[in-house]
């Protein structure tokens, strides 16, 4: 392993060279603790390694960082927040536990990469043949083209042709406006309380489509409700939307 | 080949024209290939080994890589043959971590190789093992979005003089310590899946 | 070199130093580069004679070239060494770009191929191709002038290690792995040895 942090007694200079990104800042301290993690204080690690995200210089060069960062504050949160009841409760041990196991796994990572490096190596302490034009042609097919040839070339062609013009095949969504005309049919001859699901027609495929519909009608029937032309209801925070007509349409038209 | 006991000629025929394609390409030959070459009731595999045993001891070795065969300069031999020719570039720390997970974790996809690492992969080193030769993309994982898989390529086995994924350095005890296996993720439900690390 | 005569160490890692040499080598070898190679009182000479004698009735054997020496594949090998497809060692970029186009857009009509490419595909290209076996007619797209489809083959998926079509990654998948960056840099050489130090 190359270039570990140097060890001062600020506890926290990391040298630049060897330095990754977040999990190897933990690795670090966890190491410099020279403790079992289970035994230290996650929350401390926590708040080391957050001090030192904000201290560093380097944290400008990347958005890398989110993933263990977002990860870490999470960690600390478990422990400062009271329990959420339905969830688990997780101990502080359990956290340094599936801590240290995810150091432990990016340590192996980091070991097995190094010993597949030390490996006698094709180009370097191996060689295969060096002269191979007399019979070029054995195993020709494989270089016409490598797949990263293919994949370059479709990407690049796609990249040139989004630039140029874009084409979108119409996809099958529902209007605000189709969607008021359809709530106007159905309300125009009903009084009751419909609920606004009710009110996808049938047929509507699923996926965007159907996210289309309710979307517009929901779109459509706050438009009316303005219009006055609906009154609208809604029992509780993400409950039920009913919606019923008032008659209004009718006398204006 | 340099055996005296009597043999069929066909089948001398075969080692001759097996060593010769062997000897000529670079990259290793696939056994059907060659086997499509033997002569008439020759199996190549029975030509292989012998032809294994034959450059035993020898400053080039045939190797298997793979599905493959190639001849090779023999590995002992590395420091002498080293400056002769052009060493491949260095890879990067983040490139060695990430063929490291690919190989030993594969099949796997960007979000495992990102969890593992803890940053997120920067384009290029995905990218640069591509190009390689190292890597390729394989099916897809059937989790939601169908992530696509990635798998280490015959070239990389090559590279590393690996006869086949089961000669990874430490894979059997990287296995048995259970540091392969998905990491229990917490916060969510507390998966099935829960190695006891 | 199999041969059981006691002979001195040295000689013997002389011999296999001289195979390797001449094995990786991309050049014949003078005897002077090889004999400044050799161990301590090892003469090159007697070193050639006995890998041209070890290699004698092989299918590779050790010859004077010129100056030098090199490995060669036995001259009455020669015809059944090659192969008859006669192809570019390379595709042209049209033919990268054709191929492409028509593994993702499968089933692919020309005028397809040629929308995305902005150029209309050679008939050329589209016959290499062809004869590649990488593609194949499927059927006529019933439309106006009821064009001829195209897909993609068996010979395809092989050729570029795919196990099926779904391996190919998405544009976003592209992004994601570098490949969509700017800067096309179409053909650049996919060689691992790149003497960056």
């Amino acid at each position: 392993m190359n270039g570990g942090p140097e060890r001062g007694d600020e506890g926290l200079l990391l040298s630049l060279d060897g330095y990754q990104g977040p999990i190897d800042v933990l690795l670090d301290l966890a190491r410099r603790q020279e403790v079992d993690l289970v035994r230290i204080s996650v929350l401390q690690l926590a708040d080391q390694y957050l001090a030192f995200l904000a201290a560093s210089p380097d944290l400008q060069r990347s958005a890398d960082y989110l993933v263990m960062a977002a990860w870490l504050v999470w960690l600390k949160s478990r422990l400062l927040l009271p329990e959420d009841e339905e969830d688990e409760p997780v101990s502080a041990e359990e956290m340094a536990e599936v801590l240290r196991l995810r150091l432990r796994r990016l340590e192996a990572m980091q070991q097995a990469g190094q010993r597949l490096l030390d490996l006698p190596r094709l180009g370097r302490d191996r060689f295969a043949r060096g002269m191979t034009d007399e019979v070029a042609d054995i195993a020709r097919t494989r270089h016409l083209a490598t797949l990263r040839d293919l994949l370059r070339a479709y990407a690049n062609r796609r990249m040139r042709q989004q630039d140029a013009s874009l084409s979108i095949a119409p996809p099958r969504l529902h209007s605000v406006r189709d969607s008021a005309t359809l709530l106007r049919r159905i309300l125009g001859v009903s009084t009751r309380w419909h609920r606004l699901f009710e009110m996808v027609p049938a047929g509507t495929g699923g996926g965007l489509e159907i996210r289309s519909a309710i979307a517009s009608l929901f779109a459509a029937s706050l438009q009316l409700a303005g219009d006055g032309e609906v009154e609208l209801r809604q029992d509780r925070p993400f409950g039920e939307i009913e919606l019923r007509g008032t008659g209004r349409r009718e006398e204006e038209t | 080949m340099n055996e005296e006991r009597p043999e069929p000629a066909h089948r001398k025929d075969g080692c001759r024209l097996a060593e010769a394609l062997l000897f000529a390409s670079a990259e290793p030959l696939a056994e059907d290939f060659l086997q499509q070459r033997m002569p008439e009731g020759v199996a190549v595999g029975e030509v292989l080994a012998e032809l294994v045993r034959a450059y035993d001891g020898h400053g080039v070795n045939l190797v298997r890589v793979g599905a493959g065969w190639a001849f090779r300069t023999a590995p002992d031999l590395a420091g002498r043959l080293r400056r002769e020719v052009d060493v491949p570039r260095r890879l990067s720390r983040a490139a060695v971590e990430t063929i490291a997970i690919i190989a030993y974790h594969q099949p796997a996809t960007r979000a495992e190789i990102e969890e593992i690492r803890g940053v997120v992969p920067g384009r290029g080193t995905m990218d640069m093992l591509f190009e390689l030769g190292w890597i390729r993309p394989h099916g897809r994982r059937e989790t939601p979005g169908r992530p696509l898989q990635w798998v280490t390529t015959e070239a990389f086995l090559d590279h590393f003089g690996l006869a086949s994924l089961d000669d990874l350095p430490g894979l059997e005890e990287l296995r048995a310590s259970g540091l392969l296996d998905p990491v229990p993720e917490f916060g969510s439900d507390p998966e099935p899946e829960d190695n006891g690390g």
